[in-house]
C-alpha cells in the first residue's frame, strides 16, 4: 500500500540527484568504452575529492555530514567533471574539491551557491591546463543529450535556459558556430548546469534571457575570438551571468504591489 | 597587456564603484547609480573615441607621445562630463555618486587600456570597442548592485557577510572574465 | 564619415538614457510631498492607541507629534511592541532600536474588569478612561465595554476601592476560520458589500 | 482549463477517493464525551448541568460566531481552554460534556414561518441553529444585513480534494433532502440564478441529484476543473459571477440549513472521510466534537500508520495531539503512512527549482513570499500577494526541498488577521479618544459661559441695588462686575481643572494640549460623528442579531442609522439595567428609605477590603 497523505507530488531533493546521476550513465558508459581505465580512475578520485571536500566544509559548518553527501550533490559535479575533462586526473580531482569547498560550502551548502561548482572547477582546471579545443565526440554528445531529454520529459530539469542556447547556436550557423554542436561539453553544461536552480534565474522569462545572453556570447567568442575549448568558454560565460541572475529575478519577478 | 588582464581590471573598477556607495545602500538605490555610472562611462568612451578620431591621423605630426592624446582626450571628457552634469542635475548626481574623481578614474581606467590595445586600427573596431567594454562595465555595475540582495538570503559565514562577499564574488567574476579575455 | 555620425547618434543616445535615469531617480529618491498625510498623523497611526502614557507623554498623539519633532526615541511603546517600532523605524527612516531600558516591560493584551461587588459608582475610573470604555454613572455600578478597552490600566490607579482588575485576553486566532472547503485568508470585509 | 492539475514531472494530480466512496455512509457510536469549542459563541450552561441533546449550550455573540447545540444528552463536564487542530494555535474554550449514553432529547421548536421571512431573519436563525458556512455562519450576516442583489448563488460541490469524499457522499445518499434544501433556500433568498455545480469525478452524485432535481428551475452543472476548484473566488469567476453579487455556499452547509428549515433541526453532527492508511476507508456521519482518534478507530487503521491528518491530502495537517475534537469544518481524518526513511530528514534550502511558481493555480511566487514569511516582512509579504494565496497546498507537495510553505503561509495570514483587527481596534480607540477630547473641551467652555452668564447677573444685579454695597456704591462701573465675572470664571476654571487632573492623574494633561486636542478633535468631528453613526448601526445590527427572529432586525441594515446620542444612551441605560438586575440578583433590593445606610455599609466595607487587599500585597511585597 503506498498511501502517503500529506501528499508529496514532486520528488525531493535526493531523487532529483539520483535521476540526474542516472541520466549521466549512457554518457559515462560511452566514455569508459572509449577511454578504459583511466577514466575509471579519474572518475573515482574525482568523487572521492568531491565527496571529502564536501564532508569537510560541512564538518567545518557545523552541519550534519552524511545527509548531505547522501543527497549527491558532490558526486554529481564529480561526475559531470569527470565526463568534462576525462584526461585531467590529480589537477581535476584538486579543482573539484577547491571549487565544492569555494563556491558551494563556502555559500552555505546546498540550494545556496550562487556560482556552479562545476563550471568554477573548470575554470580552475583551466590554469594548469592547456586550453585547446577538445576533438568532437558524436557518440558522448549522443548519450548526453539522450540522457538530459530524458531528464527534460521527467520534469527533473528546465528546459527553458538550455533550449534558448542551443537556439542562438543553431540560428547562429553560418558564421562558424557548428563545431560547438560537436562538443560533449556544451551538451553537459546546458544540460546539467544552466538547469540548477541556484545559479539560473528562477522565472522562464529569466531563463530564456539567461540562455540566449549566454548563446550570443559564446557564439561571438567562439567564432570571432581565437579557438579555445568550448566547455571553458561557457564555464566562463556560464559563471559571468550567473551574477546577473539576482538583476534577471528582479527584472522578471515583479510583486503584486497593493492598490 | 591583453583582454585576459583588461577584463578582470573592468570587474575591480566595478566592485570599487560600489563600495563607493555607503553600506546600507539599498537595491532602489544603488541600482540608478549603477545604471548611471555605467552610462557615463559610455559617454566618456564614445566623447573621447570621437576627440582622437577628431585629431585623426594628426597627433603623430604633432610629435605628441602616442598615448598622451588619448589620456587628454579621456580626461577632457570626463571633465566635460562631470562638468555638464553638476550644471544640470547637481543634486541628483551628488545622491547616485557620480562625482568627478570617480568618473574620471573609469573614463581613464576603462578607456585607456582599451586605446592601448585597439591600437590606430580600423575604425569600425574603434567604434564598437568601446560601447562593448562600456556595456560590460554597465553589466557589472548592475550585478553588484543587485548581488548584496540574493547573498543576504545564502547562509555566508559571518565574517563573509558584507563586503567580503562581494568580494570573493569580484573574484570570481574576474577569473571568469580573465578566461573569456584570453579566449578574445 | 558615417562612422562619425553613427558616433555622434550613438553619444546623444546615451545621454538621453543618462538624463532620464537621473530623471527616475530624482522622483524616486523625494516622494511628492503633496500626497501624503502630514508626519504626525502616519505616525500616530502606526501607534496602538491605547493612550496608556508609558511612553512619558500624555497619549498617543502626544507621543507623534514628539517623534516627528525628532524629541524622542522610537523605542519607548511597549503596546506597540516590536512591530511597532519596526514600523516606525521604516517610517522615520531610522536604525531599529531594541526597547529603552527604562520604559516598562511589555505585557500581555488585557482587558479591565471591575468587580461589580466591590464598585461603590464615584465615577474616577470613568474620568481617568481615554477611551470612554467605561460605562455607568454616579452611586452606580459602573461596566467596562471589553470590546473598546485598550488595556492601558489608566483605571487602576484612581479607583478608591481597587476593584478595577487586569484580565488577559487570549488571542482569537482559530482554525474556524480556514477550515473548509475554502481557505481563503481574507474573512468576509463589511466594506466590500454596499 | 485542464482535466487535472499537471505536475512539473509530467504526472496528475491523484484524487485517492475511490477508496472511501465504496460503502455507504455509517453513523459512529455515541462517543463517551464531546468537545465543543465556543468560537464567538457565548456560553449558557454551567459546569455540572444536565442537558439533553439539541439544547442550546452557547449562543453566538458576534457576527461570525455560531450557536452551540448539545449533540446528545449528558452533563456538561468542565468550562476550560482545550487545544485546537491546527497545531501552533493557542487554546480555545471548549465546553467538555460527558454523554449520559441515553441520548435524550428535547422537543425540537418548530421552525419559524416560512413565507414572511427576510433573508436577514433567515441568516440569524440559521446562525442560531448552528449552520456553518466559509466563515462564521453560512449565510455571512454582514451581507444579509445589506441590500445587495444575490444574482448568482453557487451550491458548491466540487470538492476536490484528494481522499475527501464527504460531500460526495452526502450528494449520492441525501440527494432529495439537499434538493429540497435548495429548493427553499431559492424561494427565501431568491437568487436570479442558481447553479449546484459539481465535479465531473463524481458521476454516481451527478446522477442522483440529476434524478431528485428533475423538474427544479436551477440547473446542475458539471465541470472538469483542476485541483483548487472548490475555491469559491475561482468558483464565482469560472461560472460569470462577480464577487459582490455572488454568494457561494458549501454543500454540506445547506443541506444542513435545509435540515434546519424544515424540522428545525440544529445542525449537531457532520459527515466525515475515514481515509489514508486505513483497512476500511469510509465516510461517517459524527457528532461534533468526537474525539479525532475515537473516529478514525471506526475504519481500522493500519497499525503502523502514524498519526492523524486532519483535512485532505494536501490541505491537511498532523494533528499533535490525537485527542483534538472534530468541528463544523472537519471534513476528513486521514492516518497517516509513516515516511518512507529516505524523507525523513529536515526541510532543505530553497533550491529554486521554481516548481512551486510553476504549478501555483494563483499565479503567485511562492519561493519569495516564503522568504518574506520566514522573515516576518508581512508589508512585503502582502506585496507579493499573501492575501491571493488560496492555501491549496500544492506548492509544499510539489516542493523538493520539502520547505513548510503551506504551514508559513498559513501563519502568516493568520498572524496579518490578528494585525488587521489590532488595527482596527487602534483606529476605533483613536476616534473615541479625539470625541472624548472634544467633548470635554465643550463641556469646560459650556461650563465656563455658564458661570460667566451667572456672574454677570450677580453683577449686573449688583450693579441694580448700589444700595446693598456702600464700598462698591462709589464706583458702581460695569468693570467692577466683569472684573467679578472674570474671578468667578477663572474661579470655575481653576476647579475645573482641579477636578480634570483628579481625574487624569497619570496623563496630566497641559490646558495648551487639550485645546490643540480639541481643535483637531472639532476638525475631525463630522467624520467621527460618521463612524459614531456607522458603529451605532452596526451595533443596532448585533442587538437584532441576538435579540432573534421576533424583533425586526431588517430595519437596522440599511436604513440612515439613528443620530448616535441616543443609541449610546440606550446602551448605556441597557447597561445599567443589566448591572442593576445583576446586583439584585446578588443581594436583595434595598428600600429607598435605608438606600443611605446600606450604601454607607457597603462602601465601608468595601473600603475595609480594599485597606486589607492592600495590606496583603504590601506584605507579600516585603516578602519578596
Amino acid at each position: 500500500m503506498t498511501l502517503t497523505p500529506l501528499m508529496r507530488l514532486g520528488p525531493d531533493l535526493t531523487s532529483r540527484n539520483r535521476q540526474q546521476l542516472l541520466a549521466l550513465l549512457p554518457a559515462l558508459l560511452v566514455l569508459l568504452w572509449q577511454q578504459g581505465i583511466a577514466a575509471l580512475l579519474t572518475l573515482l578520485l574525482s568523487s572521492l575529492c568531491a565527496l571529502l571536500a564536501d564532508a569537510l566544509g560541512q564538518g567545518l559548518r557545523a552541519q550534519p555530514i552524511l545527509p548531505c553527501l547522501r543527497q549527491g550533490e558532490a558526486l554529481l559535479s564529480a561526475v559531470l567533471l569527470t565526463l568534462l575533462l576525462p584526461q585531467a586526473g590529480l589537477v581535476l580531482g584538486g579543482s573539484v574539491a577547491v571549487a565544492i569547498l569555494l563556491l558551494r560550502q563556502l555559500f552555505g551548502g546546498n540550494g545556496q551557491s550562487l556560482f556552479h561548482p562545476v563550471a568554477g572547477a573548470l575554470l580552475l582546471a583551466a590554469l594548469y591546463l592547456s586550453p585547446s579545443p577538445a576533438p568532437a565526440n558524436p557518440g558522448l554528445c549522443l548519450a548526453t543529450v539522450a540522457g538530459a531529454l530524458w531528464l527534460s520529459w521527467r520534469g527533473i530539469i528546465r528546459w527553458q535556459a538550455p533550449l534558448s542556447l542551443l537556439l542562438v547556436v543553431l540560428i547562429s550557423l553560418p558564421i562558424g558556430s557548428g563545431w560547438l554542436l560537436g562538443q560533449p561539453a556544451l551538451w553537459l553544461l546546458a544540460g546539467w548546469v544552466m538547469t540548477d536552480g541556484c545559479s539560473t534565474p528562477v522565472t522562464p522569462q529569466g531563463r530564456m534571457i539567461y540562455g540566449q545572453t549566454t548563446g550570443m556570447i559564446l557564439v561571438s567568442v567562439a567564432a570571432l575570438g581565437q579557438p579555445s575549448s568550448a566547455g571553458l568558454l561557457l564555464a566562463s560565460i556560464l559563471l559571468l551571468l550567473s551574477a546577473a541572475v539576482p538583476l534577471l529575478d528582479a527584472l522578471t519577478l515583479q510583486a503584486k504591489r497593493r492598490m | 597587456m591583453n583582454f585576459g588582464l583588461y577584463l578582470p581590471l573592468l570587474a575591480g573598477l566595478a566592485c570599487c564603484n560600489h563600495f563607493r556607495l555607503p553600506p546600507q545602500a539599498r537595491m532602489e538605490q544603488a541600482l540608478p547609480s549603477a545604471l548611471a555610472m555605467g552610462l557615463a562611462t559610455t559617454i566618456m568612451l564614445l566623447c573621447a573615441s570621437s576627440l582622437s578620431g577628431l585629431a585623426g591621423p594628426g597627433h603623430d605630426a604633432a610629435g605628441l607621445p602616442p598615448l598622451l592624446w588619448p589620456l587628454l582626450s579621456l580626461a577632457i571628457s570626463a571633465l566635460l562630463l562631470s562638468l555638464g552634469l553638476h550644471r544640470f542635475a547637481a543634486r541628483q548626481t551628488q545622491q547616485l555618486g557620480l562625482g568627478w574623481p570617480w568618473l574620471l578614474t573609469n573614463s581613464l581606467l576603462a578607456g585607456l587600456p582599451l586605446q592601448w590595445l585597439l591600437g590606430p586600427a580600423g575604425s569600425a573596431m574603434q567604434l564598437l570597442a568601446p560601447l562593448l567594454s562600456a556595456a560590460l562595465f554597465t553589466l557589472l555595475l548592475v550585478q553588484f548592485a543587485t548581488l548584496p540582495q540574493r547573498l543576504q538570503r545564502c547562509a555566508l559565514p559571518s565574517w563573509l557577510s558584507g563586503q567580503p562577499a562581494l568580494l570573493l564574488c569580484a573574484g570570481i567574476i574576474a577569473l571568469a572574465l580573465h578566461r573569456l579575455g584570453v579566449c578574445l | 564619415m558615417i562612422i562619425i555620425m553613427l558616433r555622434l547618434v550613438l553619444l546623444l543616445l546615451a545621454i538621453w538614457l543618462l538624463g532620464k535615469v537621473l530623471r527616475r531617480s530624482a522622483q524616486q529618491l523625494t516622494p511628492a510631498p503633496a500626497t501624503t498625510a502630514p508626519l504626525v498623523e502616519r505616525i500616530d497611526a502606526i501607534l496602538p492607541q491605547t493612550q496608556c502614557g508609558q511612553c512619558g507623554h500624555a497619549g498617543c498623539h502626544p507621543y507623534a507629534e514628539a517623534l516627528a519633532k525628532g524629541e524622542d526615541s522610537i523605542n519607548r511603546c511597549p503596546p506597540g511592541g516590536e512591530a511597532g517600532i519596526r514600523k516606525l523605524a521604516a517610517l522615520l527612516q531610522r536604525d531599529y532600536l531594541p526597547f529603552a531600558p527604562d520604559a516598562p516591560p511589555q505585557k500581555p493584551k488585557a482587558v479591565a474588569l471591575i468587580d461589580e461587588r466591590t464598585c461603590i459608582g464615584c465615577t474616577l475610573c470613568i474620568q481617568a478612561c481615554p477611551v470612554d470604555a467605561i460605562l455607568g454613572s454616579a452611586k452606580q455600578m459602573h461596566t467596562v465595554l471589553a470590546d473598546e478597552c485598550t488595556g492601558c490600566e489608566l483605571c487602576l490607579a484612581p479607583c478608591p476601592v481597587d476593584c478595577i482588575s487586569m484580565r488577559p485576553v487570549g488571542e482569537g486566532a482559530g482554525d474556524w476560520r480556514w477550515g473548509y472547503p475554502v481557505i481563503a485568508i481574507q474573512p468576509v470585509k463589511s466594506g466590500t458589500r454596499p | 482549463m485542464s482535466d487535472f492539475t499537471l505536475l512539473p514531472n509530467g504526472m496528475k494530480l491523484p484524487s485517492h477517493k475511490q477508496a472511501s466512496t465504496t460503502r455507504p455512509i455509517a453513523t459512529a457510536a455515541l462517543p463517551a464525551q464531546l468537545q465543543l469549542a465556543l468560537a464567538g459563541s457565548q456560553c449558557c450552561v454551567e459546569p455540572g448541568q444536565r442537558v439533553l441533546k439539541y439544547q442550546l449550550l452557547a449562543r453566538p455573540d458576534n457576527a461570525l460566531g455560531l450557536a452551540v447545540h448539545a449533540p446528545t444528552s449528558g452533563h456538561i463536564h468542565a468550562i476550560a481552554p482545550y487545544p485546537q487542530a491546527l497545531p501552533g494555535t493557542p487554546l480555545q474554550t471548549a465546553l467538555l460534556l460527558h454523554s449520559d449514553g441515553q441520548d435524550e432529547a428535547q422537543p425540537l421548536a418548530p421552525p419559524p414561518d416560512r413565507a414572511g421571512q427576510s433573508r436577514l431573519e433567515l441568516a440569524i436563525f440559521l446562525q442560531d441553529m448552528g449552520v456553518t458556512g466559509q466563515h462564521g455562519p453560512l449565510l455571512p450576516l454582514s451581507w444579509a444585513a445589506s441590500d445587495a442583489p444575490l444574482e448568482l448563488l453557487i451550491i458548491n460541490g466540487m470538492e476536490s480534494e484528494p481522499y475527501i469524499s464527504a460531500d460526495d457522499m452526502l450528494m449520492r445518499e441525501q440527494a432529495s433532502e439537499l434538493v429540497a434544501a435548495i429548493q427553499l433556500l431559492q424561494q427565501r433568498l431568491r437568487p436570479t440564478r442558481l447553479v449546484l455545480v459539481i465535479r465531473h469525478d463524481k458521476p454516481a452524485a451527478i446522477s442522483a441529484l440529476r434524478t431528485a432535481a428533475a423538474g427544479q428551475t436551477w440547473q446542475i452543472e458539471v465541470r472538469e476543473a483542476p485541483y483548487p476548484a472548490d475555491d469559491a473566488p475561482l468558483l464565482t469567476r469560472l461560472l460569470g459571477g462577480t464577487a459582490e453579487t455572488t454568494l457561494c455556499l458549501p454543500v454540506a452547509g445547506v443541506h444542513a440549513a435545509g435540515q434546519a428549515m424544515q424540522h428545525g433541526l440544529p445542525c449537531i453532527s457532520r459527515i466525515v472521510t475515514l481515509s489514508g492508511a486505513v483497512e476500511h476507508a469510509q465516510n461517517i456521519r459524527a457528532l461534533l466534537g468526537s474525539p479525532a482518534r475515537e473516529l478514525l478507530a471506526l475504519a481500522t487503521p493500519h497499525p503502523y500508520s502514524a498519526g492523524i491528518i486532519h483535512g485532505g491530502g494536501l490541505r491537511g495537517f498532523t494533528l499533535a495531539d490525537d485527542s483534538v475534537a472534530i468541528h463544523q469544518h472537519s471534513n476528513g481524518l486521514l492516518a497517516a503512512a509513516p515516511r518512507p526513511s529516505s524523507s525523513v530528514a529536515a526541510a532543505q534550502p530553497c533550491v529554486r527549482c521554481g516548481d512551486c511558481a510553476t504549478i501555483c493555480p494563483s499565479q503567485l511566487q511562492p519561493q519569495e513570499l516564503y522568504w518574506h514569511c520566514q522573515t516576518q516582512d508581512l508589508m512585503q509579504a502582502q506585496d507579493w500577494g499573501l492575501t491571493d494565496c488560496s492555501q491549496c497546498g500544492l506548492c509544499s507537495a510539489v516542493c523538493p526541498s520539502q520547505l513548510p510553505l503551506l504551514d508559513s503561509f498559513r501563519n502568516s495570514s493568520l498572524q496579518l488577521q490578528a494585525d488587521q483587527q489590532q488595527q482596527q481596534a487602534a483606529d476605533s480607540a483613536r476616534q473615541r479618544h479625539h470625541f472624548r477630547q472634544f467633548r470635554q473641551e465643550r463641556d469646560k467652555q459650556e461650563k465656563a459661559q455658564r458661570l460667566a452668564e451667572r456672574a454677570a447677573q450677580q453683577a449686573a444685579k449688583l450693579a441694580q441695588t448700589p444700595s446693598a454695597h456702600p464700598a462698591s456704591a462709589a464706583k458702581p462701573e460695569p468693570s467692577a462686575a466683569d472684573k467679578q465675572a472674570a474671578i468667578a470664571a477663572a474661579m470655575a476654571r481653576a476647579s475645573q481643572r482641579q477636578q480634570h487632573h483628579q481625574g487624569q492623574t497619570a496623563t496630566a494633561a497641559t490646558a495648551e494640549q487639550d485645546a490643540r486636542a480639541a481643535a483637531i478633535a472639532a476638525n475631525r468631528q463630522a467624520a467621527i460623528d460618521a463612524a459614531m453613526a456607522r458603529a451605532a448601526a452596526r451595533k443596532a445590527a448585533q442587538d437584532a442579531a441576538k435579540a432573534g427572529a421576533d424583533s425586526s432586525p431588517s430595519a437596522a441594515g440599511p436604513t440612515p442609522a439613528p443620530e448616535p446620542a441616543p443609541d449610546k444612551q440606550e446602551l448605556i441605560r441597557t447597561s445599567m439595567a443589566r448591572a442593576a438586575a445583576q446586583k439584585a440578583a446578588q443581594a436583595a433590593p434595598p428600600a429607598p428609605t435605608t438606600m443611605d445606610d446600606d450604601k454607607k455599609a457597603l462602601i465601608a466595607a468595601a473600603m475595609a477590603r480594599a485597606a486589607a487587599r492592600k495590606a496583603e500585597r504590601d506584605d507579600g511585597e516585603q516578602e519578596t
